[in-house]
């Protein structure tokens, strides 16, 4: 059902864990109830360091994996250009009904951003769909 | 590799192969045709049917071959449905039925058919008093399983059977999962089913092959029109080789039936004992009332599909409810239907254990199952370590 | 043993057996479920739609397996007829088709639809022109073969598939006798056919296996409801190894199809020429527009189960259209319906070559067979040695 990439990211996922006192934190789901919350260590506009926790298929995982992967040591602007498509077309294709897996990945992303720009006294980004 | 899916498909038997391999060879003729090298076929077919009633405590013409569970099913609800239309319109079934009771019932629905899904309880299983109280003067069927695929609740056949013979009902039951598990006996004590399911894939024969048990006089139309074959009920011609194979398959599958069940059960109970020392996990379906290979457990934290593909990883093949898997917004309807919240439902995981199986296996699920949830649970936010176990 | 009832079935090819055993033993994984050991089934599924696809000039998406020819005619006209059931209630077949079309459309007419059977010609041949007068505004399905079991008759189906498509009716055709003799191209010249029905056993595949083409954008239900199967549209576990084996016995079948044909044609031409030195048999069906294998005569005096058994008895497996053969009053329909008189469609014997024949079978038959009508008539009461020949 998934590529030998897709299989290499759920099977040993990176970044995954909490980061104590983050700097910036995002949650997302959808309907299935599945689940990624997103840790972001941020150093002078920087992702220094980000860390994920996911509930979900493989693809979300993997996508999680992937998607941590993309934004760490970017800008914050940057990071925020991060779109489903891309994660799923790094991790060489998703099959078909499990691209908006990778969705809750990209929304937890922007979200962990926009809670970062709020602690600074920052207006919040608007969320792409 | 470990092989723990049993009530997906089984692997077929060696000598059910070698008995089906004459009729993909040279004994290659239409069963209907009237020269010899189309008898050998027309033997088979009879041979296996006879093979199936006996094993069936059956008579060889209540036998009619189908091409799976999942026809013989459609033809039991829709072709009583529609042969008893004058009689009333009010089917009652169970919400766990499998897909091919159920989505028949739906699509009678659209034809103005009524149909009552009587709730089961947390286990899964029926109370007869409760589906005779749901009986009515317009009552033409009633379909309930023999044990379920998911849970591996074991109805109380019996019961239902007498409700429905005191009530003058047809009573169809889906055996596919209980044949090889259970003996059967349609002239003794399971004389009150009027037509009954079966498929050979899940008693180590092929896919692609199935019977209805028909009892005689029951009111039933054809489902598949054409030529004369199965006595004008079932046209079409038949898969020889697959039907063969079939007969030899519950041939084996019930010759010394108690022995093997319990050999499946004891491997199964161990398993299950080991299993339910990992924290956070609930068994679903009856503790006791189950087929004897069936266990399905819901890991709190974990997402079934997951938890799937790290034990395919690993070499364990195991079934799940969640709804990641079947590419629907939501898990299972079996465990829905019994309660089990969505959120638990998603991390299921039915391991089925059958003949592929040895005692090493279960060591070795043992081993594995735990550190993968273990894994598992280390990337879910919802899990934290200091929760404590709830058995 | 001289086969010459490749109409009724065919050997299976070598390599499709081969195709096929894997399937029957370690791959013997659900194609449904997620893990490695259901993917190669899963993949052998798709393989062998493609193929079908390939050798219909289809898309994938529109091929869906079945049991065989009797289910895929059984869906087209009956899944059709309930999904236009509010455009409609008049459907137009010919009296020839095969009983798989025949008697669904006989059961719709018990469920208050209108069947024109449209008469054919003494070839068996349908008008086009004909065929349009009989279009009504309610006209909901159009169902004509593609050529003929008994007699072998190529109907014109680019002509009736373009009245269809003029009058936006959709068209399906029964292609079982078919495949392998004829190159289809849905894509190209047979594009106005809605809906094809094939059948495994026909072209050197197993029994119990078929497909119907639905184009893409028919309108059409589901007839047999259940699991996901086949994108919703036809529930209940894949004869994996059915799938596999159709989907290289067509691709065997329609390499080289002209070639092939053409072989078939020269022996079938010769023992045609042979036979019809016999006095008082006649050719039923098309003098030219027939399948290349296909024979149809009818030998006055004669009975044909008697004459079928007594080639039997020599070795030639033949059919019949008889009375006697299949246990009804009637003979054959087909026959009936081109106007052969009762008393000679008893008499009709059909021998249909493909690849088990050899042009030493030939020479056999054409010694045997004057022999045994010779016997027959010497026991006929209605023989007399003096009449002659009306070819
Ligand atoms: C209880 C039950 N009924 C029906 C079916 C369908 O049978 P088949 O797979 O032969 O279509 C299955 C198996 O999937 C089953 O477990
Ligand atoms: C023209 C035609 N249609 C349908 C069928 C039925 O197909 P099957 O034998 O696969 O049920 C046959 C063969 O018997 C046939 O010749
Ligand atoms: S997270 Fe549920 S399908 Fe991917
Ligand atoms: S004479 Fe025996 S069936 Fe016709």
């Amino acid at each position: 059902v998934y590529n030998k990439k897709v299989m290499d990211h759920f099977m040993n996922p990176r970044n995954v864990g909490e980061i104590e006192n983050a700097d910036g934190i995002g949650e997302a789901g959808n309907p299935h109830g599945d689940q990624m919350k997103i840790f972001l260590k941020i150093r002078d506009n920087r992702i220094e360091d980000v860390k994920f926790k996911t509930f979900g298929c493989a693809a979300a995982i993997a996508s999680s994996s992937m998607a941590t992967e993309m934004i760490k040591g970017k800008t914050l602007e940057e990071a925020w250009e991060l779109t489903d498509e891309a994660v799923a077309e790094a991790l060489e294709g998703l099959p078909p009904g499990k691209l908006e897996c990778s969705v809750v990945s990209r929304e937890a992303t922007h979200r962990a951003i926009n809670d970062y720009r709020k602690k600074q006294g920052l207006e919040p980004l608007e969320e792409k769909t | 590799l470990v092989y723990m899916d049993h009530a997906a498909t089984t692997f077929i038997k060696q000598e059910v192969v070698e008995t089906m391999l004459p009729f993909l060879k040279d004994h290659f003729g239409n069963p209907s045709s009237l020269y010899s090298i189309g008898r050998e076929g027309k033997e088979a077919v009879e041979t296996a049917r006879e093979k199936l009633a006996k094993a069936l405590g059956a008579s060889p013409e209540e036998i009619y071959f189908t091409s799976g569970g999942t026809e013989s099913d459609n033809w039991a609800v829709k072709g009583t449905a529609f042969a008893r239309r004058k009689k009333g319109k009010h089917i009652i079934t169970i919400p766990i039925e499998h897909h091919a009771v159920l989505y028949p019932c739906k699509y009678l629905e659209t034809k103005g058919f009524d149909v009552t899904y009587l709730p089961v309880d947390e286990y899964g299983l029926v109370d007869p008093a409760e589906l005779e109280a749901a009986i009515r003067e317009d009552t033409i069927l009633i379909s309930v399983m023999y044990a379920n695929n998911e849970i591996g609740t074991i109805e109380p056949i019996l019961e239902i059977g007498k409700v429905a013979g005191e009530h003058g009902v047809p009573f169809h039951t889906d055996a596919v999962q209980a044949i090889g598990n259970f003996s059967l006996d349609l002239k003794g004590k399971d004389r009150d089913v009027n037509m009954l399911s079966l498929s050979a894939h899940k008693f180590y024969g092929p896919k692609g092959i199935g019977a209805l048990y028909i009892r005689e006089g029951t009111e039933i139309d054809s489902y598949i029109h054409g030529g004369a074959q199965e006595k004008r009920k079932r046209a079409g011609t038949e898969n020889v080789a697959g039907i063969a194979g079939m007969g030899k398959a519950i041939e084996l599958a019930t010759a010394n039936i108690e022995k093997h069940a319990e050999k499946i059960r004891k491997m199964r109970d161990r398993l299950r004992k080991g299993i339910m020392e990992i924290p956070h996990c609930r068994l679903n379906g009856h503790p006791e009332r189950r087929l004897p290979g069936n266990l399905n457990f819901s890991f709190e934290y974990i997402e079934g599909e997951s938890l799937l593909l790290m034990l395919d990883q690993m070499g364990i093949c195991s079934s799940t409810g969640s709804a990641c898997s079947s590419g629907s917004l939501d898990p299972s309807h079996v465990l829905s239907a019994i309660g089990v919240p969505p959120e638990i439902a998603q991390g299921s995981l039915r391991l089925t254990l059958g003949d592929a199986n040895t005692e090493e296996d279960v060591d070795y699920v043992l081993e594995v199952l735990p550190q993968v949830v273990e894994k598992l649970r280390a990337i879910s936010p919802f899990y934290k370590p200091s929760d404590v176990c709830e058995k």
